[in-house]
């Protein structure tokens, strides 16, 4: 399985560390224990269109936002997870 | 090892890790390093430069400065230039380089890389930071025939015997 | 002998020798083992698993499910190798498999008398009584009974290496359809790979009498392949098997290099990974058997095989056959039996209509072959419509029950195959992305449609890539005639029809998985073990669904397939492992003083990758604890040193650096002062404890990180995460310098003076250089830096070079009297001094629980500050860091002990925690440890026992305060 | 239920077998039970078969979207063991080996069950040590164990690497009652025993969704054939877990992930028992029909695809070739994969859900095959009691908000790291 990464091109897996469900954001600091909960523990873990974290380890060293299916693993995009500064090309 | 193949090392490199700072583009950071006028860092995986000062992208935003007859103050004098407009730290002595060069060069480098290496996906002016071996490597091609690979220097023993052992069954 | 005077592509100028079963015989170049053993009339080859019944060669191809040989002898034995697919060489060594005293005599078959109890899943249903004795009795005979070939026991002495490409075709298969396509694609001017399996490439054409364009079918291929080798846009990889396809468009092939022996440190085998945009099944069908009463006797064989042996080999598989087809191809076989000059006494074809082949004296019975007569074949009894039963005597019986297409591949990515009432076969339904099949594998079998059909197909795909070359035509050759009639199984057979030839299945081991419930394809596989063998169902498994089916009133469309799984064709594992084995398993990464240590005599220990001197003995030392406590006692009496290269180290740059590390760490790094370090903590999001270390400060933006040698990867990936994916907000930039800086740990009472000797340029004394403060400095002219920080507890320095330069460091240290110590001692010091290390920060511990409490910040946030205050992570009941000795101080205490209170029965339930860390002190002159203890941290002063039953008795022990050796910490501010 | 013994087997055999029924009753779905449980494993028939046979519920519907066995249950690697570290989870694992050791007489139909030892290796004294604490832990739970020496391991098993290892072997941790069970014949035993006892095993029945009353309890499911009620509804359906609690709007601290097996050319007797590498991932047995069957990490990434990539492949067998260079010679056969529910500290879920009526059964990660017993044990008892069995209250659906943890390997909430 290959990942587009928008920088380096397409790079086997081999090459990246997932992390997973790249939803979840983490709550505010004063958050209520509840919220804090949900984004560490609770996935929708859904069987089709998921959109992931990887981190490009053997690369670039950037976080990646992956759209894969987790039933048929096709991957339509990738994303840099960092809003890039002005000015990067990539 | 292939009639078709050098393997040397590259020693006494000056290399500093360039990062942009936030809202920073590549064209200040080639000028500010004094490449020639015009001339922009690389924002793709690509090298620009001479011996004297070689900008290599590793990444978007970031790329390794490198000189090959480095002063003892050279990497400062880099750090220092850069500021306000990018982080930099001196890694001259984290890597080992080594240069392979002739006809084989590129067909030994694709039996390690899982990237193409064959034109025009990857020419002189070419860089790819990659894996060989579980050895992580920046690939950075030269010429038609000649490519540096730089590994961590901890690494450096290990590669170098992945790299004999692939060369003597070209 | 069975070698034809003339004809076939073998050499007969070269001649071979091999040995089977220890009997000396001869082939040529050109011939496969199965054939040359043919050609020396060896017909019985091999024992069926279970029965032990005589098999002989069923196939010509790498489906063949009987001829199952190990090659070669030792560690170089290659055990269940098809004998269809190795290429005859010179001083082949083969021998027979599973059978005692030898294939001709072999006790086993003794089997065949309990047959009537040894039906599918006999096993299920018996050896449960009595209910020790399957372990005892039962099991160990089924063991020694299975299995076909052997294992040396010794490491595989061949090595493999591998090949990455990059295509926009792969041409799987080089038959008719893929050199058509290659040729196409090729001169289109396509990047194009073809992969063949064959002894060279052209499949089917090398045993074929067709012709195209004028010329032989093997001339054609042989002249295709020619026309590729010279395309620089295209390459042929010969014996190269494509067996998996995999998400990305990527395809992997393994080559065998060199038929035999290959010369020394030359590979056995190459591991290929394809990237191909786009790619062209064409692997052809294989012949389907027909179930018949002793369908498994040797001389039983499938036409096409029977076909492959006369003309690609000039061998006569058999003096009088008998064809029995419900296929068109069936009879071209005949016809090139005869054209061999082997007698065919009938063509029995169940179908009606007219003679596909027109052949002046072939006898044709519309029938069927009912029963073959004979251990080996010597008859067959043909049953007509009008139920009279003819014997014909004959040697041979060439079998074609139709063709199924070779699909396996397309079904890698899980899509399903979908049944064609035309070929009655299996064909590929949804297809993996940029895959298509062509030729036999599409259900296109006859010859002239295939070249067209491939030709179109390549062409096409030029075009939507946008090779600007032109194609050129498709060669030309007549249509033969493929038509198909479904005929899986014939009634009434009087002695064991086969649906599984190696795994012993026969048509009533399916009636009995369908009359005891197990209807579906997959319940009858696994119940019957139909499909389980080496060719993994490639020949008859169709069969038995379709059996399955009838006895459950369904159609075999509806029966459905066993999903093909990787690999296509079974792969030795060193050439999936390559490189990567003994010392290359993993990359060694060496600190920068290896060399260095090495000379001195260092032994080295693992962390993680890297290797680190563990101590460094010397000559006279008895042991290695003699020599840890030289180590330790002469760091704490006077100056010790020790290279620290292998520590994480980050650099933390930018305006919001400081920012970023607050909200990382449990304590405050922004207020840190220029020129200061600070020990943190960092925790998980979940509130555990990840790692610790020291951080210093260089300037406003500009923070130096250090790690434990373990999670320094893991903890730059959690930088990058949190300045890219949580707070992207921060202009905060970070980089590994781990390997830029050699770092020697310089410690003990005299580090100061032996120092001051060496780097005369700085003031080290405590004013100038206090405890936990750094600087950067020039050391003949390379920058350098200089920290107070101490592992050991003792006045120390830590002193970074740039790591060209460690050696130099190293030899200088030694020089001017330091004693070089190794992380044993390094560990022991830091026991004496209660540091938790990575047995203390196992994932398992809280700040808390390491006695690291009260540094987590009240104010701010920072990653896993919610998740640490759940009940469970405050109970004060957790174990918790304590020091231990024990009470009888000449007794030793062991890392992975538990710890129980006094006097408790030795249960679960009074578990009281473990021993992380514990070692020798020469300092205090007895065994001491670390440990976590439920509410440990209030127990000082009392006992407990150390409870370690897996390796020796109990010992009393002492709890006390974790910090062994100079609690006030005097000697590291002196 | 014709018993199962070499006297039926003879008897039968006269009249060329003609005379055997079917083993499970392949039963239609009646419109209501007191019990329904979803999914057609080793776990959801154990549960049927327990809930008849020691609580006497038997007005049960086991329904399965396939084939019973289908799933995990008929892909893992068949592996047998009970050297747990953690007080959570060694009494339910040694439970489960105390119900193995029966199982052939109590089901009367052969899961040959094999102890012939677990052997995990060390490569470094830390490691050593590591397993030193479970040893001793177990030891503490009455479960024997040993720790090896050298010389030890290297009787055990002669052909491992002990020249030219990058990381050579120190010790190992011996389980001499672990092995390996033939995993159909379990799927299959509990079946034809839970439906001697009046389960209604429903198969190629798929699950749709929940039946809830006006107070949003749980009253039955909808599935492809039908509605089908009952008082109690438990999930039982590993790597699916997540899609069928998404059925009743709950949320699961799960990931679903892919982890593939394989197996080998059938080869004669040459590996002891179960042996797993200590420094890399890869573990391995022999069936009895002789093939090698090894396995090693999960790949990584969720899935549901029921398949891996390379990658993985390649780790696996360098770990094979870095600990056992013979295994060179022998050929891979076939590789598949299983979807693994992982959760968030690698521990299994015998819970009530948040909902009332609804009772879950997941998170097995890659260790369901072995708790099979006990998990069909555990959840007939929580079903048929409304309270957790003795060995399994620790694996309560609340202990991650709680804290109460039960992390064997320490990674934290990183489904893909335990």
């Amino acid at each position: 399985m290959r990942i587009p990464c928008p920088y380096c091109g397409s790079r086997d897996i081999g090459e990246f560390v997932y992390r997973g469900d790249a939803s979840p954001v983490r709550p505010a600091a004063d958050g209520a224990e509840a919220a804090m909960f949900a984004y560490v523990y609770l996935r929708d873990n859904p069987m089709g269109r998921h959109e992931e974290h990887w981190y490009h380890t053997q690369g670039c060293r950037n976080w990646l936002v992956v759209t894969r299916d987790t039933l048929t693993h096709e991957i339509p995009s990738a994303r840099l997870a960092a809003p890039l500064n002005a000015g990067d090309a990539v | 090892m292939g009639d078709g193949l050098e393997i040397s090392e590259v020693t006494g490199l000056g290399l500093v890790a360039v990062m942009a700072r936030k809202g920073v583009g590549a064209e200040a950071i080639g000028q500010r390093l004094g490449l020639a006028p015009g001339l922009a860092a690389p924002a793709t995986p690509h090298w620009v430069g001479d011996g004297a000062l070689a900008l290599i992208g590793t990444g978007p935003g970031s790329w390794l400065a490198r000189s090959e007859a480095p002063t003892a103050e050279w990497a400062e004098t880099v750090i220092e230039r850069l500021a306000g407009l990018a982080s930099a730290t001196d890694v001259s002595a984290s890597y080992r380089v080594f240069r392979l060069s002739g006809g084989d060069a590129a067909r030994l480098l694709q039996r390690g890389a899982f990237v193409d290496l064959a034109t025009p996906a990857f020419a002189p002016g070419s860089v790819a930071v990659t894996v060989i071996a579980h050895i992580g490597v920046i690939i950075r091609q030269i010429d038609e025939t000649s490519f540096d690979v730089s590994v961590f220097r901890s690494l450096g023993e290990s590669f170098h015997h992945w790299l004999t052992t692939a060369a003597a069954t070209l | 002998m069975s070698r034809l005077a003339s004809g076939g592509l073998i050499d007969r100028t070269r001649r071979l020798r091999f040995t089977w079963d220890g009997k000396a015989l001869e082939g040529y170049h050109g011939d496969t083992l199965a054939s040359a053993l043919l050609a020396n009339d060896v017909r019985l080859v091999a024992r069926s698993f279970k029965y032990h019944r005589p098999r002989g060669i069923l196939t010509a191809g790498a489906e063949e499910p009987n001829a199952l040989v190990t090659l070669g002898s030792g560690a170089h034995a290659d055990p269940n190798t098809p004998a269809t697919t190795v290429p005859l060489t010179d001083g082949l060594v083969a021998t027979s498999q599973n059978r005692w005293p030898s294939l001709r005599h072999d006790v086993m078959a003794v089997n065949q008398f309990a047959s009537p109890i040894f039906v599918a899943g006999f096993y299920y249903k018996t050896f449960m009584w009595p209910k020790k004795a399957w372990e005892k009795l039962y099991e160990p005979l089924i063991r020694r009974a299975a299995g076909l070939g052997a294992l040396s026991g010794l490491p595989d002495p061949d090595s493999y290496d591998r090949e990455h490409a990059f295509c926009d075709l792969l041409v799987i298969g080089g038959g008719p359809a893929g050199l058509s396509a290659a040729l196409a694609a090729g001169r289109a001017g396509l990047r194009v790979i073809l992969a063949d399996d064959g002894l060279e490439p052209g499949g089917w054409l090398l045993s074929c009498r067709d012709t195209i364009a004028g010329q032989t079918a093997s001339n054609w291929a042989r002249i295709a392949v020619a026309e590729l080798g010279i395309m620089a846009n295209v390459r042929v990889l010969p014996h190269t098997t494509i067996f998996g396809i995999y998400d990305g468009c990527e395809y992997a092939g393994v080559q065998h290099l060199g038929a035999g022996q290959p010369e020394p440190g030359q590979p056995r085998q190459r591991l290929w990974k394809i990237i191909a945009s786009r790619a062209l099944l064409a692997t052809g069908a294989m012949e389907r058997p027909i179930i018949f009463g002793g369908n498994d006797r040797p001389g039983v064989m499938m036409a096409s095989a029977a076909s492959s042996y006369v003309n690609h080999f000039a061998v006569a598989p058999g003096r009088r056959a008998v064809v029995f087809t419900a296929t068109d191809s069936g009879w071209q076989t005949a016809r090139d039996l005869i054209g061999a000059g082997v007698e065919v006494a009938a063509v029995v074809d169940p179908r009606g209509g007219g003679v596909p082949v027109d052949m002046a004296g072939i006898r044709r019975v519309r029938g069927l072959v009912r029963d073959v007569r004979g251990s080996a074949v010597r008859g067959a009894d043909i049953a007509t419509p009008d139920g009279k039963v003819e014997r014909i005597d004959c040697d041979l019986v060439a079998m074609s029950g139709g063709w199924n297409p070779a699909i396996g591949l397309a079904a890698h990515l899980g899509q399903k195959p979908v049944w064609s009432e035309a070929i009655q076969s299996f064909l590929p339904g949804a297809l993996p992305p940029g895959l298509a099949a062509i030729g036999a594998a599409s259900g296109q079998f006859a010859l002239g449609a295939i070249l067209a059909q491939a030709h179109g197909a390549a062409a096409a795909l030029a075009e939507t890539l946008g090779a600007g070359g032109h194609a050129g035509e498709p060669s030309v050759a007549e249509d033969e005639a493929c038509g198909v009639a479904p005929c899986w199984h014939v009634a009434g057979a009087r002695t064991k029809a086969f649906v599984d030839f190696q795994h012993d299945v026969t048509d009533a081991d399916v009636a009995l998985a369908a009359r005891e419930g197990y209807v579906s394809v997959e319940h009858m596989k696994r119940y019957t073990t139909l499909g389980m063998a080496t060719d993994q169902g490639r020949t008859g498994q169709l069969n038995g669904h379709a059996l399955l089916a009838a006895a459950t009133g369904k159609t075999v469309a509806e029966a459905g397939t066993i999903r093909a799984r990787p690999p296509a064709q079974p792969v030795a594992i060193g050439v999936l492992a390559g490189h990567h084995r003994d010392e290359a398993f993993r990359p060694a990464r060496l600190a920068p003083s290896h060399g260095w240590a090495t000379a001195l005599g260092a032994s080295f220990t693992d962390a993680g990758q890297w290797k680190r001197a563990q101590w460094y003995a010397q000559p006279h030392e008895s042991d290695w604890l003699e020599t840890v406590n030289r180590e330790v006692l002469a760091t704490r009496n006077a100056v010790g040193f020790c290279d620290v290269s292998t520590l994480g180290k980050i650099d933390v740059l930018g305006p919001d650096a400081g920012a970023l590390l607050d909200r990382l760490y449990i304590n405050t790094f922004s207020t840190l002062a220029v020129g200061k370090a600070r020990y943190g903590v960092m925790l998980r999001e979940d509130g555990m404890v990840m790692d610790d270390g020291t951080t210093t400060r260089f300037a406003e933006d500009n923070f130096f990180l250090t790690t434990t040698t373990a999670n320094a990867a893991r903890v730059l990936q959690h930088i990058d995460f949190a300045r890219s994916v949580l707070w992207p907000d921060l202009d905060v930039q970070a980089t590994s310098t781990t390997e830029h800086w050699a770092t020697f740990s310089v410690a003990g009472p005299q580090s100061r003076a032996l120092l001051a000797d060496l780097l005369p340029e700085i003031d080290l004394s405590n004013a100038a250089l206090p405890y936990m403060g750094a600087r950067r400095f020039r050391w003949n002219g390379i920058s350098a830096r200089i920290y107070r920080l101490s592992f050991s507890g003792e006045l120390a320095y830590e002193i970074s070079v740039p790591a060209d330069h460690g050696p130099a460091l190293a030899q200088a240290l030694h020089e001017a009297g330091a004693t070089p110590y190794g992380t044993e001692a390094l560990g022991v010091m830091r026991i004496e001094k209660g540091h938790p290390a990575g047995n203390e920060l196992n994932g398992q511990t809280t700040a808390a629980d390491l006695g690291f409490g009260r540094m987590m910040a009240k104010k701010k946030d920072f990653i896993g500050k919610v998740m640490a205050q759940r009940p469970g992570l405050t109970d004060p009941a957790r174990p918790a860091l304590v020091g231990l000795k024990p009470v009888d101080r000449a007794q030793r205490i062991r890392a992975g002990a538990h710890l129980l209170p006094v006097g408790a029965k030795p249960v679960a339930a009074n578990d009281q925690g473990h021993v992380t860390s514990a070692c020798f002190s020469p300092t205090l002159g007895h065994a001491i440890a670390l440990g976590l203890l439920a509410h440990g941290p209030s127990r000082h002063g009392e006992q407990v026992v150390v409870h370690d039953p897996v390796r020796g008795a109990d010992v009393l022990a002492e709890v006390c305060d974790p910090v062994f050796v100079d609690p006030e910490g005097v000697r590291l501010r002196g | 239920m014709t018993r199962y013994s070499l006297f039926s087997l003879a008897a039968k055999a006269v009249s060329g077998h003609r005379g055997w029924q079917r083993a499970w009753r392949d039963a239609a779905p009646k419109a209501a039970y007191d019990v329904i449980i979803i999914g057609g494993g080793g776990h959801g028939l154990a549960t049927a078969y327990y809930l008849a046979k020691v609580h006497g519920i038997t007005n049960v519907a086991l329904v399965e979207k396939g084939w019973i066995g289908g799933g995990n249950a008929g892909r893992n690697t068949t592996i047998i063991r009970s050297n747990y570290m953690l007080p959570g989870n060694e009494p339910f694992y040694e439970w489960s080996m105390k119900l193995w050791e029966g199982l052939e007489q109590e089901l009367n139909y052969n899961a040959m069950v094999s102890q012939r030892g677990v052997l995990n290796l060390a490569h470094t004294d830390a490691q050593r040590d590591g397993y030193a604490r479970r040893g001793n832990a177990m030891r503490l739970h009455g479960v024997e164990a040993e720790l090896l020496d050298l010389d030890a391991v290297r009787r055990h098993a002669p052909f491992l690497n002990f020249d030219n290892a990058r990381f050579p072997i120190k010790a190992g941790l011996l389980q001499g009652r672990g092995g390996t069970a033939r995993h159909d014949a379990v799927n299959w035993g509990y079946a034809r025993a839970a439906s001697a006892l009046g389960v209604d095993i429903i198969q190629n029945c798929a699950v749709t969704g929940f039946l809830t009353d006006a107070g949003g309890a749980i009253t039955g499911v909808e599935t492809s054939r039908g509605p089908i009620r009952a008082g109690k509804v438990g999930m039982s359906v590993a790597g699916h877990s997540s899609q069928v609690a998404a059925m009743a709007d709950l949320r699961l601290p799960i990931e679903s992930h892919a982890l593939q097996a394989f197996v080998s050319e059938a080869l004669k007797p040459i590996i002891p028992g179960v042996i797993t590498f200590g420094a890399g991932h890869f573990y391995i047995s022999q069936s009895d029909k002789g093939g090698l069957v090894f396995g090693g990490d999960i790949d990584g990434y969720n899935s549901y695809a029921q398949r891996g990539n390379m990658p993985t492949v390649e780790d696996v067998c360098e770990g094979g070739m870095a600990l056992m260079p013979m295994i060179g010679r022998a050929r891979l056969l076939r590789s598949w994969g299983g979807i693994m529910d992982m959760t968030m500290d690698g521990s299994p879920i015998i819970d009530h859900a948040p909902i009332p009526g609804l009772y879950l059964n997941a998170g097995w990660c890659y260790g369901g095959f072995k708790a099979t017993p006990a998990a069909g044990w555990c959840f007939a008892h929580l079903l048929a009691t409304d309270a957790p069995h003795e060995t399994a209250t620790a694996y309560r659906l609340d202990r991650f908000a709680t804290g109460h943890l039960i992390d064997e390997k320490g990674q934290g909430a990183q489904p893909n790291l335990h």
